[in-house]
């Protein structure tokens, strides 16, 4: 473990998130926050729907299925500060399944990484948003992903390497129902393991579809909660959609053994209605006049 | 100018699959969950029994694809370009390609035009990166028809094969009566003054650049090198040594992409200037596809100018000390 | 599936190998069974250890590990012609562990495949026999294999090719535990269980060594069977060097209702006494006096 | 004939690591059960807690790099050339390179002398594809020293590298005060008649092939090229102006190696006569690594024959109809 000098040197440990451990979620409070963080969810989706819209390509279906997952990570659970994104004492997000960038994209401006005009140029020749995650262009984006199956293995870099400095952060992961058919996973999966990463906690999007149709029916990935136990994981199963109870999850995850993951049920399009479980919206944006429909549903302008 | 008819080259190559189909038991289809783009879905629909989608999973596609082979299968395993090619490089080389099986690897989304996807959905080396590999062979299409006829071309040449298929739909070059000649540089444009060499999305702003250049009175003669490995080496030195001058053009690194090609055969049988139009050394990046052909300066113009450069003697055949 | 007179094609069904079904080794015959395998068992050893030793270099640990498996494969299990290798009717072996190539040359020698002489030119410029398995030179070899995590896929491959054609012939595959930490062993295993390939039988030579160490110590494979259970496969478990075990567990495996596993236990160098076990003669030829007591120890002469 | 010290790149590699690990807290090595072989097993026995095994998997031994260099480390990524390169292509591409991190890949094993083990072991196209990698430096050691220095160098160069690193020990060329200039190719031994360029394992033989055609009065020019990326195109173009003719020699594939990195710089620049030595789309086999430069034409006298035939104009420079 790193001397605790280093962690001082490093100034004060607050960041956005109140880094509590194994709290319960319940009261007031409680509902204070589900409302904040749905709120936020929100707002998020319309951000995405609108980005997408605008840049006339990207991927909706599994960007706003993780909404309440990154609002959950970015809005409660993370020690980051945005007006310093290279805070050496931060928590860190890495993005797996990259496609979903427009997600992260949304999160991060709402953090205050960027302006938030910067998402209508989503995509557009010299923007600061591609397609997939560019570490080097956007604020907050800790590693390029996009090719998938590497952003877990990314994060074990990250944890191991955060462990070797006895720092605190954690590091979180999200990954695919689709990816995790990528070997690549299970690489990452075996090394965190045999490392004991209990700074590492994997989230699990679990919207049962990929590209080509429903991940049971293009090459089933069966029992995964088994499948993640058997290579020595601690699971967690939450409904993805439920910001108190990710939080928890989240919280409960701090005190983990070793790696920890949380497979999230979620709908792949999740608010918006012709979205919702539609495998044809995974990489489609909407037209202008599904846009003006999603944001409608989303309830833009109230 | 000419208003061209537009079609994808990935629907050319789902063509030829449905006709191979038809008629060949043996031809079997392979996909990475990317059915849609690639067009192998169209396979699936007319024979699911000879379609397997293997998931998000480019190595087992391609070991699987030579295990395939392996039985008698023709597989034709489709991705995009940079999974194929750059995921699965140890499969396609050390399973497939040093067992000789007859697995024909169609990926989609080659080069730049992928668009706004970015960076690392943009393949840059699949032509370097299957160049490299023994025994394979290198088809890179320029329009739809040419795509189709060289998928069944490539389907009974023995061993393995890539063929690079684009994102956005191209000018139709070609007729339903093309005849593809595997292996044989095509002269699409006779002309005298500098050998302008181009393939996939790039010919047909050669063919542009090669009319801008003619009203200037330089007359380039435009070759399609749809099959870049093996190179048609008699065909281009050929025309080199009638123009003594060469531009080549691909939406790729130049780094042993088609330039490399053309540059590794031309030093050693024929020094002759030349000037390469592609991509140095850049990762791509997210925009309209015809932008970032401007941006990276892969244009009608760029090629035009590389040509321009060469006639007018800046520098060309001469040390520059 | 196919017609039967695509079987009828190819000829009657005799290969060298009985192609029983789920049939109980007991009595005098098991006993036959035994000492048979076990003596070619002790003589495939020998093969192995002067093949390794004159060529100065090559595999001995896992080849040494593996050789009652491929006995029992070869010299019991497996319909297979030598004398046509490309008998369409014969079940297909894949050494997914290239390096273990020894002990399927001697195997295959002995089977006839090709001259025994050729055992002494191992790794000779010219050889038929190459450092890792080579189709195009060695007839009975399947596949080439040699680079890790790829024969279990390519075996993937033919077992749906051959289903396709309707064919009863069955698919082997021998993988090292080492070789397990492999994504791609993993993205096969996804795809056998989704594709139910009752025609494929892997065959993990759990010899607890890699290179680097014991497999424990270097990247835990943790509970093995629990991970392939959870990926969707029958898993067996038996003593890798005990031949009547390995042959039973190969005719239970016909009877699998998807892709089925056996796991063998095994001791790596097995048979040679500072071999066994020492995972510094993993990839490391004995010495001219090393072999010498490595033959005696295995009985050379008798 | 000298009696040549023999010494392995790879020992150079590890000393190097031992030294940078012993003053930088920062370095961090990386293998993939292949300790032993690459050599990093000596810094894991003194730096235990600041090296990691991957085990039997290469795309999470790039990938974790990649994330571990993200908090502020300086990674050593080490397996076998060809899995390093191959087997995990995409993530040297997408993950450490495109996100521009400090990871060194150093790899052993590179090229036809690995041997006995044969072309699944045998790297052949290494260096293609590093080369082909956007922002990835490649560097070719051809002995102990240069390793040991290029490893030091490259540490404390932005963004990510590529060593190549041989199986064999290969004669020491250079000393304990060797000073390695990242990028600058070095003149081994000036000549007027041909520029014969080299790195790793046949850097020697060409020494070799210039005494033999010193004896017939040909004086070549060899150049250690041990920067492959980026190319020392001042350098290279200054001696082959003198020359005026070039020898590349590579134990690779030219197809995207070191002959076609020369050749794309002298098409466009200075179109000269060249001859390529080096592995023509063939796998590697088994053999001895002496055996093998012999079997695939690498040897000091096949150098030496191809810059002899440059030298007596065999169509050097000139079409050849
Ligand atoms: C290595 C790789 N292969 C293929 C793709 C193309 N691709 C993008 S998204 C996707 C499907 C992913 O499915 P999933 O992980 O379930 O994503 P989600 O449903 O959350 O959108 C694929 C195949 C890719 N980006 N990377
Ligand atoms: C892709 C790949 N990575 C690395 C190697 C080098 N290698 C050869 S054998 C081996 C260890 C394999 O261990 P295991 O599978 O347990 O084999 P066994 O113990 O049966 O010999 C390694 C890393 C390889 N051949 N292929
Ligand atoms: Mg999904
Ligand atoms: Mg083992």
């Amino acid at each position: 473990m790193r001397p605790a000098s280093e962690l001082e040197r490093h100034g004060n440990m607050s960041g956005v998130g109140p880094g509590t451990e194994g709290m319960v979620l319940e009261g007031t409070e409680a509902e204070e926050l589900r409302k904040r963080l749905e709120t936020i969810s929100r707002e998020l989706r319309r951000d995405i729907v609108r980005m997408i819209g605008l840049a006339g390509s990207g991927h909706p279906g599994g960007s706003l299925s993780c909404v309440e997952i990154l609002a959950g990570l970015y809005f409660y659970k993370m020690r980051h500060r945005p007006e310093d994104p290279d805070w050496p004492l931060r928590d860190r997000f890495v993005l797996s399944k990259g496609h979903a960038a427009p997600a992260l994209y949304a999160v991060l401006a709402r953090c205050g990484y960027f302006d938030r005009e910067e998402l209508w140029r989503l995509r557009r020749l010299g923007s600061m948003l591609q397609g997939h995650p560019d570490r080097l262009r956007t604020p907050g984006v800790e590693i390029s992903t996009g090719s998938l199956g590497q952003g877990l293995s990314a994060a074990c870099g990250m944890a191991l390497g955060l462990r070797m400095d006895g720092l605190p952060s954690r590091v979180y992961a999200l990954v695919g129902d689709g990816e995790s058919q990528e070997g690549g996973i299970w690489e990452a999966a075996m090394l965190a393991a045999h490392q004991r990463l209990d700074n590492l906690t994997a989230i699990l999007d679990n919207n049962g579809l990929q590209i080509d149709g429903r991940c049971c029916e293009v090459v089933s990935l069966g029992d995964l909660p088994a499948k993640w136990r058997s290579f020595g994981w601690e699971v967690q199963e939450v409904d993805g959609h439920d910001v108190l109870e990710i939080c928890e999850a989240l919280d409960r995850a701090d005190a983990a053994q070793g790696p920890g993951i949380i497979i999230a049920r979620t709908v792949k399009g999740k608010g918006v209605s012709f979205m919702e479980n539609n495998v044809d919206f995974h990489g489609k944006a909407p037209t202008r006049e599904e846009m003006e429909r999603a944001l409608e549903e989303l309830g833009e302008g109230t | 100018m000419t208003e061209w008819e537009l079609r994808n080259t990935r629907d050319g190559y789902a063509e030829a699959l449905l006709e191979l189909g038809e008629k060949d038991p043996r031809i079997v289809v392979l996909d990475a969950d990317l059915a849609k783009s690639t067009q192998t879905e169209k396979f699936k629909l007319r024979f699911p029994e000879r379609f397997v989608d293997c998931g998000v999973a480019e190595q087992n596609l391609m070991a699987t694809a030579a295990g395939l082979a392996a039985t008698g299968k023709i597989v034709f395993a489709s991705t995009f370009a940079i999974f194929a090619t750059g995921r699965a490089y140890d499969q396609v080389r050390n399973t497939i390609a040093y067992s000789d099986l007859n697995v024909k690897i169609c990926a989609s989304h080659g080069g730049i035009t992928v668009g706004e996807d970015g960076s690392s959905h943009q393949a840059l080396e699949d032509i370097t990166l299957m160049r490299a590999v023994p025994r394979m062979k290198v088809v890179v299409p320029a329009d739809y028809f040419e795509a189709r006829e060289a998928v069944k071309a490539v389907a009974y040449l023995d061993g393995p094969a890539y063929v690079r298929l684009g994102r956005p739909k191209v000018p139709v070059l070609f007729g339903e009566d093309y005849r593809f000649r595997f292996g044989k540089a095509l002269v699409m444009r006779p002309g005298r003054d500098v050998t302008v060499i181009a393939c996939g999305y790039l010919l047909h702003k050669a063919l542009l650049a090669a009319e801008e250049l003619s009203g200037e009175g330089i007359e380039a003669e435009v070759i399609n090198l749809h099959t870049v490995k093996p190179l048609d080496r008699e065909g281009l030195l050929e025309s080199a040594a009638r123009t003594g001058r060469v531009v080549t053009c691909e939406e790729h690194t130049v780094h042993g992409g088609v330039g490399s090609a053309v540059a590794e055969l031309l030093a050693e049988e024929m020094p002759l200037p030349m000037r390469m139009v592609g991509i140095r050394d850049r990762f791509g990046t997210s925009g309209a596809a015809e932008e970032l052909v401007e941006h990276y300066g892969l244009g009608a113009r760029h090629i035009a100018e590389a040509a321009r450069r060469l006639c007018h003697g800046d520098n060309g055949g001469k040390p520059r000390r």
